[in-house]
């Protein structure tokens, strides 16, 4: 008997900023190895999670490795729905423009560009949230 | 669905995000220093109160207990739990997120 | 049901890890099953062979490894976040020209593919960490 | 030449819950070592260290170890200035009655037992802050 | 005397824990996730502003570049410090507490 | 001046040990003294000689035996937090009975008086934790 084979929703929850410790570089390894397992696959970024995304990070002060360049490769490896949770911004005072631009090729659409962050209402993302099977959080 | 919440509401924003996300119907726990909001009198009170309207609330006796504190000293509507209910909660509901 | 484990914190400085050991030895009792462990973050911490707790503390990496041996358990350590921390079991060691390995027995080291698999194939997957 | 012997003032500043991380424990067996060098020494609980002094832990139900009675033999280590911080105390509905009671033999009053602990109002505890010599924080 | 914060006011209270301690002439320095603190726009904006009158606050540019923050995005009247600047903080205040 | 430095956390889960780190490179560069950096709670695992940091990035390890060597310095790290958590040099492994150690070069292990000393003989104690 062969197995079925199991498509799953995974959610990568991240909560955490960046650099201060490091859920945030971890969270985004498992991502990356997650990739390859061909589930249905969302990231969420609410509360300090949001700040992994601002954009122009530069770590050559701290001595640290500077990984949000990699956020930027998400979209290469089928990973393409990030979504932002709009409390968290505007809370924090940030807006879209603030953000890294993440994008990714649609292949059902003769691979144009298209962007992979959406910013959604909280609301949004409880339902987001309900219809996993898989909550990794960060 | 299941929200643990292991964070003191007083020294992380656990709680608060938690409840802010938590939707009609699903379950709250509260363990290790999380148990801190399941108490009366606490600045938390009101919150945690008015949210069992909509969550079910239950807390885990054993850090409770760790922590000094009594199964009287909870609020109204919070149900206690043993780490075999613990095992049911995570049983009884589709996925599970931690509020760490 | 079947359950993953997985434990974000390393031993004693935590509850977490406490509370991942108990809620595993609950699940076990009430005769779930439990897929794996998975050891993450500093939850690699936890399958150290050189911990030596307090005579009048709990053996927090000995409690996971004589609870692997009663019900087979697959405790599987992260090789990424083990080489950042220096946990390392013999053959890495060797391969690595460390001259020390400090697995504690019933662990083992793996990939992070072993935490999506046990999110594919465990019916739950429930996360321990500060 | 020989060294003038430094009393100085040692502050251990006390914020976090007991358990659920290692810190106050650790913290406490700073504060044991640490009586035995005779400095001026006092112990500070505020935010969730305050919870630490709570009475009646009892930790068999978690397998963890109870280390609250160790927190009653600090009298019998001349550790005996011990401050908790009112405001803390009220947003957590706690009172005096609901912490340990800790004492300490007052030698240079025929060795009468007195309380240890004092609730202090928040200007006294960064009154106190200010004029130690070394902080140490948990 | 010195207050080191190197929590995000978003996650943890030790950036409110500190200023309801920090007395008139202290100086508080914002550093790793504590640089959140020392933005413009933030929920956090009002309360830092109005502490300035009584402390000094600084925060650490290298945490701030980190994080993609710049220096034109921190509120007026916080100081910018390198690490070295810490040093001469730590010299030159009489103690440190860090608000862990 | 002197300075008394110590840290809370262990390598990479937590920047508070690159702060020290830098901190205490700067002071150095100040022409300050570091009378001693005391590693407590998991700050001792700031100690594994068995760390393998990915090649991209920082060798936390090393940095701190490279300053250490450069300086002078005394790293020490806790006994009593060192047990718990894994972290032995050789001659408490043999102690122990334990057939590996794990302590970097330029550490010593000793005891908690060592924190306290560092507080009365410093004029300084910076504190670098979570």
């Amino acid at each position: 008997m062969e197995d079925e084979e199991v498509i799953k929703k995974f959610l990568y929850l991240n909560r955490k900023a960046p650099y201060g410790s490091i859920y945030a570089l971890e969270s985004l390894e498992v991502v990356l190895i997650g990739a390859a397992f061909d589930q249905n696959v969302s990231l969420a970024f609410i509360d300090d999670g949001v700040y992994q995304l601002k954009k122009d990070q530069s770590t050559d002060g701290i001595g640290m490795k500077n990984f949000s360049s990699t956020y930027r490769a998400l979209g290469d490896y089928d990973v393409n729905k990030i979504y932002v949770d709009k409390d968290s911004m505007d809370e924090r005072g940030l807006t879209i423009d603030d953000l890294m631009n993440l994008t990714y090729e649609d292949e059902d659409d003769d691979y144009a560009e298209k962007p992979s962050i959406s910013i959604l209402t909280s609301e949004k993302i409880s339902a987001l949230m309900e219809e996993q099977d898989v909550i990794l959080s960060f | 669905m299941l929200h643990t919440i292991n964070k003191s509401p007083f020294q992380t924003n656990a709680l608060e995000s938690c409840l802010r996300f938590a939707r009609s119907g699903h379950s709250v726990l509260l363990f290790e220093d999380g148990i801190y909001a399941a108490l009366k009198n606490t600045r938390f009170e009101s919150l945690v109160k008015s949210s069992l309207t909509d969550v079910k609330i239950y807390v885990l006796v054993a850090d409770l207990e760790a922590r000094g504190m009594r199964t009287d000293n909870i609020i109204d509507g919070i149900k206690t739990a043993e780490y075999g209910d613990f095992v049911d909660l995570v049983a009884n509901n589709k996925s599970v997120q931690a509020w760490l | 049901m079947k359950f993953g484990i997985q434990v974000n914190e390393g031993p004693y400085q935590h509850q977490s890890s406490d509370s991942a050991y108990q809620f595993t030895k609950a699940a076990l009792e009430k005769g779930h099953e439990i897929f794996r462990v998975f050891f993450y973050h500093d939850g690699v911490n936890n399958a150290s062979s050189l911990t030596i707790p307090p005579q009048d503390d709990r053996h927090i990496v000995d409690r996971w490894t004589a609870l692997a041996k009663e019900h087979n358990l697959d405790l599987v350590v992260c090789i990424a976040a083990a080489q950042r921390r220096g946990m390392l079991d013999e053959k890495e060691a060797k391969r690595q020209g460390k001259n020390a390995s400090n697995l504690a027995e019933g662990f083992r080291i793996s990939g992070l593919g072993q935490l999506i698999e046990a999110g594919i194939q465990s019916e739950r997957l429930v996360v321990f960490g500060d």
